[in-house]
């Protein structure tokens, strides 16, 4: 599918980086699926997140060294953002989880307390 | 010329007229009647031209290829009319100058008066069957302003609106008679419709064509079963009566009867029909009349009467009959009109019209009595005067016409029993009002008009007895003139005169008179008040109609609610169906849906893509209802996987359309779900309706089918080949002729720049409807409140009160704040960067635009309304003008060059290329930019209106001043 | 001035966005300002549509050979650019709707543009949107302008909230943006068998289409038709309309006139390009007769429904546009000249009629008076640089009553109503008649439609007759209207106007009906058109 | 890839058709979203399917048409996406609008039996 | 209700974002660096007014062995969720939970950039920062030990932080 | 050699469309609004390294300006749905 034959020191630690990415990725997503509650979701897509696409930007990153047609700034840009807004994302979730659990039983003891 | 002249003189003076002053009665009278006068002179020195057959013909070619063309002709019969039209104008005119009030605003009269002598006057000498359908139309409409001049009395309101529609209708259904007849012909030109006669009778479409134009003819002489405008139009000033009402212009009717008598009579049809209508008109008419209350009411019963008589003679299909209609016409006109200026003389001395207040006026006005009695007994037809020679010719054409049928018997039957009403209401009509002992009790005391007032009435009757005596001097010669001009060689012999010695006529009248004296002494002496016709007196036409108006009104209005139902469902479900079904039409041939492509092979990956995307819509459709947030989400899913989608087939720039467009809809949803109603499954008492589950299945199974339709014109697509020389074209001159590798871009701002521009309208315009919505914006009560969700953290915790001076949240926000407020500079450069390179990459001004706005809005998000605006004015609409005037200003730099709007024009500065192109480009991402932020700012300032728990600024200022910042004025 | 010339079939597009642009960039408080540049606009607009009317009848000799105008944009040549054809159609329907939009502009100026609504930019903005449809040559540009007017259109009929314009508003807007998926259905799929979006290009490729790609491609066409019957106004996709129109406030609505004839426009142009096949032509044909003969119907009842002035005009829309489909589904080349003419007088007639009915029922007050809306918070004012709403559509009859006002209403809704009804002596009748006598003349007379529309048009002129003079002597003569309202001469001009301008039609109506003759011919000439645009291309 | 490509076509215009036939505004809402996505779609297919040849040009001229995807749809579903933004954002505004001043996010803005 | 937002020119910012266009752009063409500059002033100058606190950064040398740190923690941690999600933890039962950790940073760009790594880092969440700012809760997915997890978040990443910022 | 690159190339693609199955599951079983949230933001993150494969593979720059977007703004929708389950509104005052 790539326009240009690669390299082997970029095929081997490449096709490793993906492969590894894909798994990382993969259980994140089964970590999401299985998991009981929901603070313990919250981890495992942080997986995909972090070092799943850092080993898709090194791969990347690879690539496009070997074929010296791309410049790297995209994986680079893309990593910093992807750990600058993740935080974002996490506390207003795990917030709103918190608050949720919170407004749900004391609405659950109103109950209790008033048949 | 002249003829034109004759018709337009009276036109040009109504719009004189109407600029006279409003109470001008003199003046304006005066004017009315020297035109009337002045026409009737250019018609009687017509009169040389006209004898033995002549026509004088005026013709001017307007639209011939549509047959519509101005043509004027004036024969026998013609002259006649434009007499009768015009002399009986010329007294009318004169009687209104005595008639009308000094408080009433003349010059609208005499305006209109005038306005209807010039319609008639065009039905009269209209050469042309739709010209005269034209002036036919306008009599109506002259005649309903008349009728209605008090339109402040209630009954001369309805009475016009019922004559109106009438009229208007029957004109309607003549028209579509004389379409007829004209597509028979091929001709609306009346001397080729009369040359035509056995054409016209043979064709098939003889027996449609007639009815509709005698119903129109019967429609505008009140005949029966339309007669029951008239008696209701009497409400019109007795001027008005006098001169439309019986004398002219219910005449209209007939005189097209006999106009086109040669063309169309002389059949079975013709005969039923005309004769039919004509006996019970004036059976009907007659036996009404009889039991009016109301001075005028006799009188328009009786007017419909004597149209009936002529209506039969007309139908008789016999052309001695024919020369009795007309001599009728004649006659009727006279007496009649001197009948209702008498009769509003009377009124307008004692100020009542009704008959048994009124009695024993002859000592009072004895002059008036006795021209009031002459010209009834002309309209009951006694000897030597003038309704009793063309009366006495109707009898004879009522005992010759018909063979040995039963017809033998019943036309003189009906013909004299007809008479015998007429002369009981003749009789009535003098003896109520003008004999017996005077009474007392009128509001006003009576007493002989002015003697102008009676001077038109007057001449009139003298006419009917001049006539009555010396028939062949007066009007002989002009009822043979206009009598040839209709049957020309076919011409009968006939004699006018008063004594034709003992004959069957002649015992007819006698027992007509008679009759109806002995029918009349009868019921008076038996008491009865005469006040309302037997039998018939239920059949109050003004109540019926304004029932069937009232009823004609509220049943539209019923079927309209579901015609055009409010509801916007069966609206949606129409479109859906008709799309469905023109889809059905079109496809129903077959064999369209394989092409000859072979297939791609299925990436199994892209199917996954597509099972998760569908899931998604499912999810979606099912839960918009009850789980808005779900929904929301999954539609965001499912617009991710149209993005890949997108970017799957080689689509960068709309993947990356797609998506910031994505993230923004997001925003914006939720943004409104703030304001919408909460709404649970178990609230909803309809969901398990039977009809709501009938009504699902059926949107089911259309959603289905819009479904399949969508899918199997897609495949239908996708499987045959390609061939766009337009995108030939694209990609071939996009470097070298646009100047960018990006074909799509070049294709947004250069090949079809166009449609961007037009696109970027659209979002500006968007933009600021939904701006100046938002202004007036009134969100519901329950919805005011804080979000119940706020309440209950903010309880949870101490009341969080946040100080838009602070340069942090100090809340949970504040570590988002600061990360939030990093990526600001970087979305920025990101989004100028998207914007300088959209030409050859990916990107360009929309994208761009975007991620702009996405980036301030989640300073919004993260910061707070205030806190945001209290630091940047971003004034959101200037952008989009700013922008929009970009573009345009990238498209006009173009003529500077001379070359077309749009044209790219182009400038290289030290490796810096600048092109119209990208301040285009540019253009179109400042309006995004302000658009999208003043869309979802606007919406955000809603939360604005709930009631905050806030210190007041001023308050804190004072409070907690911790950084010297001033603030700034206004 | 050359240069205007030459760029002038552009003119009508451009100047009223760069109009409606630079009005975003005033302030509100610049009233005088944004009216003086509304009036310049229109009357370029007027100007510039005259002209090339004056071009496309051969007036000015030599300008445009068979007085087609091409005007391509950015410079490519069509079919790959985009192109703006003026042929003698478009001009008319280009100085019609300029005609109309000045008049509506200038009766708004007298009461109705509250500087807190962008009623002008939106006017400016409608004005593009209807001017490009007109003009465009592109079907997928044709879309672009459609959506920019419907827009505006929105914007407009919103104007002024309240509780009853925002329902019809939330109704037109759904039906309108389900009929734009349809629109970009038929589009796409034109585009996926033809590979082309050029009308012209797309009309010479029709012929070489294999059958079934043939039966593709109509399905693509017969979607974009019920999105044009969706924008005419057709039943039953036309439940929107009477609400809608009858709900704007009275120089909106007058400018809607015009808007469905916008839909006829599309039917008209696109429909002759692609309907030279004898049986597609039949099936659009039928399709547009019976429908058009269904919205005759059912607007007729709901004029006899109406129960106030401005409901009765909207339905008299509904007819209008029931009667050109019908017609135009009779599918006879006589039948077009007639129908354009039929077309220009309903579109003046309605406007004038619209905004009359502004005034006439002014005394009365029955329009839908606003409901108070809660003012936005200050900072809402503060951020957007605007002022605090003034309290909104209060009719203050200030200005000078004109002399003798009811005798001027009367007047002109008696104008207005024979207009409609179609009675003589004006250019309602005409039109009617030309129709009418145009069908049975010819060799269609014989067959069903042709009388049921003659009977369904004389059946609903009637129709009008008897509603209208119950509403008229209501609003006019009845007790409570004794009350004189007062008129502005800047409102009871354009209405004059609108009437005299189809006294003149009638005036001149040998002269007109050769134009329109000449419109049809060269409409009925799809190899002309595609010439002109085409030329030599490949 | 055509089937798939044509049935997530149909299922997204099933979806949008039949929450355009709901009664809640939301719904309708939604419905015109998931419409405008079966739209773009639809057109972007009438480019037919193309995989790795975006229609950006490398290299020089001169240029072969059958190196790329066809463009010509993606620019129009540009315009289309962005149309279709901007109207569901005006449907939005006025759904809001009517529940404001009806009190109700029933599409005829009165409940049913009202 | 106006604050005059002070706006200012960060010379930092404005490199960074020039250096930033450069190489997305792929050019050092002298029109193309003018433009950079101008793209990267304008930018700085236009965001200053949202950005009121600037960061300073007082041993950017520590940055990059707190980096470091933080590669190696992340993919330790990455391996232990992977784990726990594949139920390959036996013998205890894995147990979740809230904890708080004191702590002593203040800054705000430090208190970011602990959120940042506590994120990055699969089994951490950061939950909520006291409003004195004087502890920061954590959601940790293998809770066994508390004092450990109080231990690593103040060793491993706040002490490094406090110098890099404080 | 390239081919095994490719190979593991898709293979990563298909981890990625599963892990995207997994979210679509959670984000129909829920149970909770932030449980469907956190689902749409891995949706996102699995979108972004999908399409990073796509850039890979076709050795096209587009897909890493499309990956850059989502990287800068796929959390803007989770954010905003969070704030609204949070706060009830997207943009407070
Ligand atoms: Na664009
Ligand atoms: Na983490």
């Amino acid at each position: 599918m790539t326009g240009g034959e690669l390299p082997l020191w970029v095929t081997v630690p490449g096709s490793l980086l993906l492969v590894a990415a894909g798994l990382l990725v993969l259980v994140g997503g089964i970590g999401l699926l299985r998991l009981p509650d929901f603070f313990a979701r919250m981890h495992p897509p942080t997986m995909g997140a972090s070092l799943g696409a850092g080993c898709v930007l090194i791969a990347s990153m690879l690539v496009s060294a070997a074929l010296l047609d791309r410049p790297v700034v995209h994986e680079l840009l893309i990593t910093l953002f992807v750990i600058v807004t993740t935080p974002v994302t996490a506390m207003l979730l795990v917030r709103a989880g918190r608050h949720r659990q919170r407004a749900e039983s004391s609405r659950r003891s109103a109950q209790e307390r008033s048949p | 010329m002249l003829l034109a002249l004759i018709v337009l003189l009276p036109f040009a003076g109504s719009v004189l007229a109407a600029l006279l002053p409003k109470h001008a009665r003199n003046v304006a009278a005066a004017f009315a009647g020297t035109v009337a006068l002045a026409c009737a002179v250019l018609v009687a020195i017509q009169y040389p031209q006209v004898t033995g057959g002549g026509v004088v013909r005026s013709y001017l070619p307007w639209l011939p290829d549509l047959g519509l063309n101005l043509y004027l002709r004036m024969d026998g019969f013609a002259w006649l009319f434009a007499m009768l039209v015009t002399l009986i104008g010329a007294l009318v005119v004169f009687y209104a100058r005595y008639y009308m009030s000094v408080k009433d605003p003349v010059a609208r009269f005499f305006s209109f008066l005038l306005a209807f002598m010039g319609a008639m006057l065009g039905i009269v000498l209209s050469g042309n069957l739709i010209q005269l359908v034209v002036f036919w139309e306008l009599t109506s409409l002259t005649s309903f302003v008349l009728i209605a001049y008090w339109y402040h009395l209630d009954e001369a309101r309805r009475g016009a609106r019922m004559a109106l529609v009438v009229t208007i209708g029957g004109g309607f259904v003549l028209l579509l008679g004389v379409l007829m007849l004209g597509a028979m012909v091929g001709s609306y030109d009346i001397e080729v419709v009369l040359a035509s006669a056995d054409a016209i009778r043979g064709h098939p479409w003889y027996a449609p064509m007639l009815v509709l134009i005698i119903v129109g003819a019967l429609t505008k002489s009140a005949q029966f079963p339309f007669h029951f405008w008239l008696p209701r139009a009497m409400a019109a000033p007795t001027p008005v009566s006098a001169y439309l009402h019986s004398a002219t212009m219910v005449k209209a009717g007939v005189f097209l009867l006999a106009r086109l008598w040669p063309a169309l009579a002389g059949t079975e049809l013709w005969f039923w029909l005309v004769c039919g209508a004509g006996s019970l008109t004036l059976l009907g008419g007659a036996f009404n009349a009889t039991y009016q209350r109301d001075i005028k009411g006799v009188l328009a019963y009786s007017t419909i009467s004597h149209l009936g008589l002529i209506t039969m003679l007309l139908g008789m299909n016999s052309r001695l009959a024919l020369v009795a209609a007309i001599f009728h016409m004649l006659n009727h006109a006279t007496f009649k009109a001197s009948l209702f200026m008498a009769a509003g003389i009377v009124q307008h001395e004692t100020g009542t019209r009704d008959l048994s207040r009124l009695c024993g006026l002859r000592r009072a006005m004895p002059l008036t009595a006795t021209v009031a009695t002459v010209a009834a007994a002309a309209m009951a037809g006694v000897p030597l005067l003038n309704g009793f020679l063309s009366k006495e010719m109707f009898f004879a054409e009522a005992i010759a016409t018909g063979d040995f049928t039963g017809l033998d018997f019943s036309l003189p039957a009906i013909a004299t029993l007809g008479s015998v009403f007429s002369v009981a209401y003749s009789v009535r009509f003098v003896h109520q009002v003008f004999f017996g002992a005077p009474c007392g009790t009128l509001p006003r005391p009576p007493h002989e008009p002015l003697a102008g007032m009676l001077l038109p009435s007057a001449l009139l009757v003298l006419a009917c007895v001049l006539v009555g005596i010396l028939p062949s001097l007066t009007f002989g010669p002009f009822l043979e003139t206009a009598a040839l001009s209709i049957l020309g060689e076919g011409m009968p012999a006939y004699r006018l005169a008063v004594w034709h010695g003992v004959t069957i006529p002649l015992l007819m009248s006698f027992i007509a008179l008679t009759g109806g004296l002995l029918f009349y002494f009868w019921q008076y002496r038996s008491g009865r008040a005469m006040a309302r016709p037997p039998l018939l007196w239920r059949l109050e036409s003004q109540r019926l109609f304004d029932v069937a108006s009232v009823r004609v009104t509220r049943g539209a209005g019923r079927l309209v609610e579901y015609l055009f139902t409010s509801r916007l469902q069966p609206q949606l479900l129409m479109i859906v169906c008709l799309a469905l079904l023109a889809g059905f039409f079109t496809l129903q041939r077959g064999g369209w849906l394989r092409g000859f492509m072979p297939l791609t092979p299925i990436d199994p990956l892209f199917a996954l893509l597509w099972v998760a995307g569908g899931a998604c819509a499912i999810g979606a459709a099912v839960q918009a209802k009850y789980h808005r947030l779900a929904a929301v989400i999954m539609v965001g899913a499912v617009g991710l996987a149209t993005c890949l989608t997108f970017a799957w087939f080689a689509a960068p720039d709309l993947a990356l359309t797609q998506l910031t467009v994505e993230v923004v809809t997001v925003v914006l949803f939720l943004l409104g779900l703030r304001w919408l109603p909460r709404f649970r499954e178990w609230d909803d008492p309809q969901r398990k309706t039977l009809r709501a589950r009938a009504r699902r299945a059926r949107d089911a199974v259309l959603a289905v089918a819009a479904g399949i339709g969508v899918s199997a014109l897609a495949y239908a697509a996708l499987t045959r080949p390609a061939t766009s020389h337009l995108s030939e074209f694209f990609v071939e001159n996009a470097l070298a002729e646009g100047g960018g590798r990006n074909i799509v871009n070049v294709i947004l701002v250069d090949f079809r720049g166009f449609d961007t521009f037009g696109e970027i309208a659209v979002v500006g315009t968007v933009a600021i409807i939904v701006f100046a919505m938002l202004r007036r914006f009134r969100p519901a009560p329950e919805s005011m409140v804080r979000p119940r969700v706020q309440e209950e953290e903010d309880a949870a915790r101490e009341a969080v009160i946040d100080d838009f001076e602070d340069w942090l949240p100090a809340g949970y926000l504040k570590i988002p704040a600061v990360l939030v407020r990093l990526l600001l500079p970087m979305a920025g450069l990101v989004s100028l960067y998207f914007l300088f390179r959209g030409h050859n990459a990916p990107g360009g001004g929309f994208v761009g635009g975007l991620v702009m706005a996405t980036a301030l809005i989640v300073q919004y998000m993260v910061g707070g309304t205030i806190w945001v605006e209290s630091r940047i004015r971003l004034l959101p609409q200037h952008w989009i003008g700013a922008g929009l005037l970009a573009a345009a200003a990238s498209g006009l730099l173009a003529w500077l060059a001379a070359e077309p709007f749009l044209a790219s024009q182009e400038v290289d500065l030290g490796g810096l290329h600048l092109s119209t192109v990208l301040l285009f480009d540019a253009g179109v991402y400042v309006v995004v930019v302000g658009a999208v932020v003043l869309m979802l700012i606007a919406l955000a300032h809603q939360s604005l209106r709930s009631p905050r728990k806030r210190v007041e600024p001023v308050e804190r200022r004072a409070s907690l001043r911790r950084a010297p910042v001033p603030e700034e004025a206004g | 001035m050359s240069l205007l010339l030459t760029h002038l079939p552009v003119l009508p597009i451009v100047v009223p966005l760069v109009t409606g642009a630079t009005m975003l960039l005033l302030r509100e408080r610049h009233r005088r300002a944004r009216v003086t540049l509304a009036l310049a606009s229109a009357v370029v607009q007027l100007g510039a549509a005259v002209t090339l009317l004056a071009f496309t009848t051969g007036l000015v000799p030599g300008a445009w050979a068979e007085g087609i105008g091409v005007y391509r944009i950015g410079g490519w040549p069509a079919p790959f650019g985009i192109v703006l054809v003026v042929d003698p159609l478009s001009a008319l329907m280009l100085v019609l709707f300029a005609t109309v939009a000045l008049a509506a502009l200038v009766y708004a100026v007298a009461h109705w543009d509250n500087p807190g609504q962008p009623f002008h930019s939106l006017l400016q903005f409608l004005a593009v949107g209807v001017n490009g449809a007109f003009l465009t040559g592109d079907v997928f540009n044709l879309f672009v302008f459609f959506e920019i007017l419907l827009t505006a259109s929105y914007g407009l009929v919103l104007r002024g909230l309240g509780s009853q314009r925002v329902k019809t508003g939330l109704n037109y807007i759904a039906v309108n943006l389900g009929s734009s998926a349809l629109f970009l259905m038929g589009v796409a799929l034109i585009y996926g068998i033809t590979g082309t979006l050029n009308m012209a290009d797309i009309t010479r490729t029709l012929p070489a289409l294999a059958p079934a790609d043939r039966t593709v491609f109509d399905a693509g066409a017969a979607l974009l038709g019920v999105a044009f019957l969706v924008k005419a106004g057709s039943w039953p996709l036309n439940f929107w309309l009477p609400r809608t129109y009858s709900g704007a406030v009275p120089p909106v609505a007058a400018v809607f006139a015009i808007m469905t004839k916008v839909g006829i426009y599309a039917v008209l142009r696109v429909g002759t390009l692609l309907g030279e096949d004898q049986l597609a032509a039949a099936i659009l044909g039928g399709i547009l007769f019976y429908t058009g003969l269904a919205t005759l119907i059912a607007g007729s009842i709901g004029m006899l429904s109406a129960r106030y002035l401005a409901r009765f005009v909207a339905y008299s829309v509904v007819v209008s546009t029931g009667l050109l489909l019908a017609t135009l589904g009779l599918g006879l080349e006589e039948l077009t000249a007639p129908v354009l003419f039929y077309l220009a007088t309903s579109v003046l007639t309605t406007a004038a009629f619209f905004m009359l009915t502004g005034m006439a029922e002014r005394a009365r007050l029955t329009h839908p008076q606003p409901e108070s809306t809660a003012p936005a918070p200050k900072p809402f004012h503060v951020a957007f640089g605007v002022a605090a709403p003034d309290p909104y559509g209060l009719d203050e009859e200030v200005g000078t009553a004109i002399p003798l006002t009811m005798a001027f209403l009367g007047l002109v809704f008696v104008f207005c109503v024979l207009l409609v009804a179609g009675l003589p002596p004006l250019p309602g009748f005409i039109a009617k008649f030309a129709v009418l006598s145009t069908a049975l003349g010819t060799n269609a007379a014989n067959q069903a439609p042709v009388w049921l529309l003659t009977i369904a048009v004389l059946v609903s002129g009637f129709a009008a007759i008897f509603a209208s003079s119950r509403l008229g002597m209501r609003l006019f003569w009845a007790q409570a209207a004794r009350r004189v309202p007062r008129l502005r001469v800047l409102e009871a001009a354009p209405v004059a106007l609108l009437v005299l301008v189809t006294f003149a039609m009638a005036a001149f109506a040998p002269a007109v009906m050769q134009f329109l003759q000449a419109a049809s011919a060269s409409l009925h000439d799809p190899d002309a058109y595609v010439q002109a645009v085409l030329g030599g291309a490949p | 890839m055509e089937v798939v490509y044509a049935l997530a076509t149909g299922v997204l215009a099933a979806c949008g058709v039949w929450l355009l036939l709901r009664p809640r505004t939301f719904q309708v809402l939604l419905g015109l979203s998931l419409l405008s996505y079966a739209t773009n779609i639809f057109i972007f297919g009438m480019g037919r399917l193309t995989l790795n040849r975006p229609p950006i040009i490398r290299g020089g001229t001169p240029v072969d048409p059958a190196f790329y995807a066809d463009p010509t749809p993606q620019a129009l579903v540009l315009t289309a996406i962005v149309i279709a933004f901007a109207t569901s954002a005006l449907f939005l505004v006025v759904l809001l609008a009517l529940r404001g001043l009806t009190g109700t996010d029933h599409v005829d803005g009165r409940e049913p039996g009202e | 209700m106006k604050i005059r937002a002070a706006r200012r020119l960060s010379p930092g910012l404005v490199a960074w974002l020039a250096f930033l266009w450069l190489l997305l752009n792929q050019t050092v063409a002298p029109g193309q660096i003018v433009l950079a500059f101008v793209v990267a002033a304008s930018l700085s100058w236009l965001s200053s007014a949202l950005r009121p606190l600037p960061a300073r950064v007082r041993n950017p040398q520590v940055i990059v062995a707190l980096l470091a740190t933080v590669f190696v923690d992340v993919v330790r941690s990455n391996v232990a969720v992977g784990r726990i999600v594949l139920g390959l933890v036996r013998g205890r039962e894995v147990k979740s939970g809230f904890l708080d950790i004191p702590l002593e940073l203040r800054d705000p760009h430090g208190l970011a950039g602990l959120a940042m790594i506590v994120t990055a880092t699969p089994g951490t969440v950061w939950v909520d920062l006291a409003r004195d700012g004087s502890r920061v809760t954590l959601h940790i997915l293998d809770l066994e030990d508390e004092a450990y997890w109080i231990d690593w978040i103040k060793n491993r990443y706040e002490r490094p932080l406090r110098r890099i910022f404080e | 050699m390239t081919a095994v690159f490719d190979y593991a190339a898709w293979f990563a693609s298909l981890c990625f469309v599963l892990a995207m199955l997994c979210a679509l599951a959670r984000i129909f079983i829920g149970p909770a609004a932030q449980d469907r949230i956190l689902a749409l933001d891995s949706f996102y993150i699995s979108g972004m390294l999908t399409l990073l494969m796509l850039g890979i593979r076709s050795d096209s720059t587009a897909y890493f300006d499309m990956a850059l977007v989502i990287a800068l703004f796929g959390f803007v929708s989770t954010i905003a749905l969070a704030k609204f389950l949070l706060r009830g509104e997207v943009i407070e005052p």
